[in-house]
């Protein structure tokens, strides 16, 4: 681990300041056009300069954690696809792998292999999206028909062949996978990853490298190391600080330990670098999805899970790295048919609120660049 | 008949250009103010290029409207309040002000009607661009360049009050 | 009746008399400073005017002009940075607020 | 570090500390879970995060249980440096007033964390800079997460 | 072979000679003929931006491999008018917090001098409205009125963001005018006039047989200039990656957030009549207009103006599709910074370049 620096002693000095009385007022949301969703910003500024801003949320809450305790477990897998939208794969996965904590079964090896190609897949998918709306936040809108409505519609056809659905998956079932992927699907897979190394390059000429994108993004909303970890960041915005952390290596779940992939990770925390992360993530979520191509054999797609079954008593926490972050999913089981109590952390409301103290004495157009670049889901962040 | 219809055009833009200046003075909104006073001065543009003067009244247009008036209303945007347009924007000595002025344009308008009555003109428009350009560098070279002078000063003098307090030095 | 040079100078006497009138009884310093431009104009006008109708085929009073508009650019910008920069010391742009001596 | 050297350096230094057994029958993940009294959270967490062989450093998620006698809350931490996790869990016995000490000051990120067991299960946290409710409506009455809250109908029921 | 100027100069006369027999004087007849010429240039501007739209909307389809609109007419070609009637029929929205009558008089104020502007333009031979002796300085002056209407915009809505466009927008205009007008200059100091047209017809022949006499290849400074004139043509019509103004993301739409229906579209035929403004003025300024190289062959000089017109406007489409957007304050360093020096750089260095020649 890279981290052997010597630790401080007292807690980062990070709390949000009080507003002061003097400056604009700027409410940016909840009907802005680059706010990613319904999120209130509520920004004072003295002059350019951004002196307090608080994130305001809640719009888009439906208690996914309340609505969980009145549900048996394979009923919630359904909740779960709502939350984070963009990725609602890595969503159920690791609501399942919670689950499965407590039943203690085992996953068939197909069915994880078949997990992890849907959730690397679902990792590019989201990325996509990320820097299709990324590139508009900096007023390229090229990127996002490009990203968005080229490579993500193809994964997403990849899923509606192997699950029927588009958006909200309910794929990834305790003890396995819904069903297994018909035929010819693991081919069309391959296909789309061969060429999506090319589009990637693309991206690369289009946007990654662009004078003016560099210039927007490079030095902007830079986070140091011990901010991000005291913040609690997880995923690509920790890991563009140069934290080498991520749930596939640091604690491994599926068969990711026998995956060979390497970690991007940034410098100095900027935009840009958050941005980076996450097109190298791109790269090496292709790499695995080849060895899992190559790794994968037929057989069972489902343990032996009865049609109806208690979860003993007790807790569990499960959790994986998903497109945003450390998602996990801690669940208090008393041996009814229902959850007693499920917590989610989840990574976008958490992240959320370095905005907090990241926007503090940057330029106010630098806070859409910054806020693109945190890339929150706002589903994820009030559930 | 082409002098007929100058003088009508130039009828109409001396009533334009006198409303517009009357707004000026009087409207109740700077903001107004400035907006009727960018049209006063492309009102003025159109006087000099009926009198022959394209290059100037082309030079006013850019000058004027595309550059001072703007830098006024920004100025004007940036320092105007809410409740700005309830005040009110003439001071006390208003009534005064109009028999002075009252007075001065009595005596002007006597005098020009006593000594520039009756002179006409009635040469086709030239080009002037070319003369004006041989004139400047030519023959005013030296106002020229103290002009240039002048603008430079007054830039420097602008940037210095722009900046804040604790920048000058 | 055909155009001639008392028209345009009444025409800016008017112009000019407006120009007074408003400089001296505006409250607002941005008002004053739209005076004196009108002023300035008025100027102008006679001095195309001039050169129109007594001295055709030449040019003199038109460059004389463009000093004009060059010296009332130079007299805004100066002008209107002072503005400004009244207005972030005591927040008002009214005459008879700007009374004190010092910044 | 394992479970039990870590139970053992809590120990040497709160040695009425103990670990929360697993019951029988129950099913547990593998971490260490370590009961605290709500007075003594604060100077363990600060032992916790500063001491170097301990280093926990990362606060992954606060939240909290309605057991309908009693409430608990859950710290999960782990260590980015030595890779050790370790759940703490505050057990509130009074149920008309639960109060924790806020850790937002050691962690930042149990900022909006304590702001959401607050808004949702009614625990206040002393000493947080900004305790309001974050997900709810500010007027909001009761706390939903709670096993006896009863949802009001609203204009939109 | 099909030039339009010596048709168009033939019907003019016929139509001033049937004015004055039926009674019309020689003067009245001359007013009615300049009439119809104008009418005939504002219906062609207010044309051009449908083209526009219709083609930013295809090009930029094409880019971001999608189809573009395709239900509308054939290839969807009616899109745009289809729009149009749309924007004719929608609410016209005017605020509360207003200040009514400079809100309604915005729109207005931004789109007349379009119009005017295009009175020296050299369609092609014997195509020009009128050939003013300061056509360039005249297009110049009267485009900057524009920018009053943005601060209008700005103003009129009562609106923070309006506020902030406008004010952002206008400063970028006012900027970005100053090298867009030096990057001209060595244009009028190689050809000693601002007629447009003579600049275009200046440009004739060949250098060594094969490369045309256009502004453009003359070495250094003419590239120069080129790319001056296009980078700030790009920022004085708003258009990505100098579309501060209206950096939907940040500030919402601008100054026209607070416009709808017809006033909204008067700010959209604004912006492409620009457009095509400054193409058609880089195209005789540059290029050679009408005239020049292969004009006295079989291309009617008038679809060879149009021709390197449309090219240039495919630029600035190109640029748009492709660009993120710069910051406000790089956007105002690379104006002072750069663009300023280099456009100073470049009038001293065709002063050297004609001296040397003499």
């Amino acid at each position: 681990m890279t981290n052997d620096t010597s630790l401080p002693t007292t807690a980062p000095e990070v709390f949000p300041q009080q507003a002061p009385d003097q400056g604009m007022f700027i409410s940016l949301g909840p009907q802005h056009p680059s706010t990613h969703g319904v999120l209130r910003v509520a920004i004072t500024t003295d002059g350019e300069i951004v002196t307090s801003a608080q994130p305001d949320l809640g719009y888009l809450h439906r208690a996914t954690e309340k609505l969980a305790e009145k549900r048996t477990y394979p009923q919630i897998i359904v909740l779960t696809d709502r939350l984070d939208y963009l990725a609602a794969m890595t969503n159920n996965w690791s609501y399942c792998l919670a689950v499965e904590k407590l039943l203690g079964v085992a996953i068939p090896e197909r069915a994880d292999y078949l997990r992890m190609i849907a959730g690397e897949l679902q990792r590019i998918a989201s990325h996509c999206v990320f820097l299709g709306t990324y590139g508009i936040d900096i007023g390229a809108f090229t990127p996002f028909l490009v990203a968005f409505g080229r490579e993500r519609e193809r994964i997403l056809d990849l899923f509606e062949e192997i699950c029927g659905a588009r958006l909200t998956y309910n794929y990834i079932r305790i003890g396995g996978v819904m069903a297994d992927s018909p035929e010819g699907w693991e081919a069309k897979v391959r296909q789309f990853v061969k060429e999506m190394y090319g589009r990637l390059d693309e991206y690369d000429t289009l946007l990654t490298y662009n004078p003016i994108f560099i210039d927007r993004t490079k030095n902007i909303g830079n986070m140091s190391q011990e901010m991000a970890i005291a913040w609690g960041l997880t995923g690509p915005n920790l890991r563009a600080t140069g934290f080498k952390a991520d749930v596939r290596k640091d604690d491994p779940y599926g068969l990711y330990a026998r995956m060979k992939f390497d970690i991007p990770v940034g410098r100095q925390g900027d935009c840009w670098e958050r941005y980076w992360v996450r097109v190298q993530e791109m790269r090496e979520s292709l790499k695995i999805i080849e060895q899992a191509l190559n790794a994968v054999q037929p057989g069972e797609t489902m343990g032996k899970i009865p049609k109806t079954f208690r979860v003993p008593a007790g807790e569990g926490y499960g959790h994986l790295e998903a497109p945003r972050g450390d998602l996990g999913f801690y669940i208090v089981s008393d041996g009814s048919p229902s959850p007693y109590r499920m917590h989610i952390r989840a990574p976008s409301f958490i992240n959320l609120q370095v905005l907090q103290v990241l926007l503090k004495d940057w330029k106010v157009s630098d806070v859409i660049a910054i806020l693109g670049s945190i890339d929150i889901v706002l589903g994820e962040v009030d559930r | 008949m082409e002098q007929t219809l100058a003088t009508l055009i130039f009828a109409g833009l001396a009533v334009l250009l006198i409303g517009l200046s009357l707004v000026v003075v009087t409207s109740r909104s700077v903001f107004r103010g400035a907006i009727a006073l960018t049209a006063a001065l492309g009102v003025v543009a159109g006087i000099f290029a009926l009198l022959g003067a394209d290059f100037v009244a082309a030079s006013q247009l850019l000058i004027y409207v595309g550059g001072i008036m703007i830098i006024m209303l920004f100025v004007i945007m940036l320092s105007q309040r809410p409740q700005d347009h309830l005040d009110r924007q003439t001071n006390d000595q208003w009534v005064w002000g109009v028999l002075f002025s009252l007075a001065i344009v009595c005596a002007l308008i006597l005098q020009f009607r006593a000594v520039y009555r009756g002179v006409f003109a009635d040469t086709v428009a030239v080009p002037t661009t070319a003369a004006i350009g041989r004139l400047l560098l030519g023959e005013m070279v030296v106002p020229f360049e103290a002009v240039s002078l002048v603008l430079l000063a007054a830039l420097v003098g602008a940037v210095y009050f722009g900046l804040e307090k604790g920048e000058r030095r | 009746m055909i155009l001639s040079l008392h028209h345009v100078l009444m025409l800016s006497a008017i112009v000019f008399g407006i120009g007074v009138y408003g400089a001296l009884t505006r409250r607002n310093v941005l008002g004053i400073l739209m005076s004196i431009e009108l002023m300035f104009n008025a100027a102008s006008l006679n001095l195309v005017a001039f050169n129109h109708f007594l001295h055709p085929g030449e040019v003199r009073g038109q460059a004389i002009v463009i000093f004009v508009i060059t010296l009332a650019a130079a007299e805004a910008v100066v002008g209107l940075s002072l503005v400004l920069s009244i207005y972030r010391n005591i927040k008002s742009v009214y005459t008879e607020k700007m009374n004190l001596l010092h910044g | 570090m394992t479970a039990q050297e870590l139970l053992a350096s809590i120990q040497a230094k709160f040695p009425q500390l103990q670990e929360i057994p697993k019951i029988q029958g129950q099913v547990r993940g593998d971490e260490l879970y370590v009961a605290v009294p709500a007075a003594q959270l604060v100077d363990l967490c600060r032992y916790l995060r500063f001491d170097p062989p301990l280093s926990f450093d990362f606060l992954s998620f606060v939240t909290s249980i309605d057991w309908k006698t009693h409430f608990e809350v859950v710290y999960y931490f782990v260590s980015t440096l030595h890779k050790h996790k370790l759940v703490l869990k505050v057990k509130l016995d009074d149920r008309s007033n639960p109060e924790v000490p806020t850790l937002s000051t050691l962690w930042p990120t149990a900022d909006w964390q304590e702001r959401e067991v607050y808004d949702l299960m009614g625990i206040r946290f002393p000493g947080h800079y900004n305790l309001r409710r974050i997900l709810l409506p500010d007027d909001w009455e009761g706390y939903p997460l709670r096993k006896d809250y009863v949802a009001k109908p609203d204009r939109y029921d | 072979m099909f030039e339009l100027g010596p048709i168009f100069s033939r019907a003019f006369q016929v139509l001033q000679s049937w004015g004055i027999g039926h009674g019309l004087s020689p003067l009245g007849a001359w007013i009615l003929s300049k009439a119809i010429q104008a009418g005939i240039v504002v219906l062609l501007v207010s044309l051009v931006p449908i083209v526009l739209v219709y083609a930013e909307r295809k090009v930029s389809a094409f880019m971001q491999a999608r189809l573009g609109p395709m239900n509308v007419g054939p290839y969807g070609i009616l899109q745009t008018l289809a729009d149009g009637v749309k924007l004719f029929f929608k609410e016209d929205i005017i605020p509360v917090g207003s200040d009514r009558l400079v809100h309604i008089l915005a729109p207005m104020v931004v789109v007349s001098p379009v119009f005017v502007c295009f009175a020296p333009v050299p369609f092609g031979k014997g195509l020009v409205p009128i050939d003013l002796d300061i056509g360039v300085l005249f297009i110049f002056a009267i485009s900057g009125i524009s920018t009053i209407g943005v601060l209008m915009a700005g103003w009129g809505s009562g609106n923070k963001f309006s506020m902030l466009g406008g004010l952002r927008g206008a400063a970028q205009l006012v900027s970005y005018e100053i090298p867009r007008v030096l990057s001209v200059v060595p244009v009028l100091m190689f050809y000693g006039t601002q007629s447009l047209r003579s600049i275009a017809a200046a440009q004739q022949g060949l250098w060594h047989g094969f490369l045309p006499r256009w502004f453009i290849f003359y070495p250094v400074v003419g590239q120069l200039a080129f790319i001056i004139f296009l980078i700030a043509s790009v920022a004085e019509t708003n258009r990505t990656p100098f579309d501060i103004p209206e950096a939907e993301s940040e500030l919402v739409a601008g100054f026209h957030t607070e416009f709808s229906g017809l006033k909204f579209a008067l700010f959209f035929l604004a912006e492409y009549a620009y457009t095509f403004l400054a193409s058609a003025m880089a195209a005789a300024l540059f290029f050679g207009g009408g005239d020049g190289y292969s004009a006295g062959g079989w291309i009617p000089s008038w679809f060879w103006f149009l021709g390197k017109t449309f090219a240039i406007v495919f630029m600035f489409l190109w640029f748009r599709w492709t660009f993120p957007r710069l910051r406000v304050d790089r956007l105002m360093q690379f104006c002072w910074k750069f663009l300023l020096p280099w456009s100073l750089v470049n009038v001293g260095l065709a002063g050297l370049m004609i001296l040397l020649r003499k």
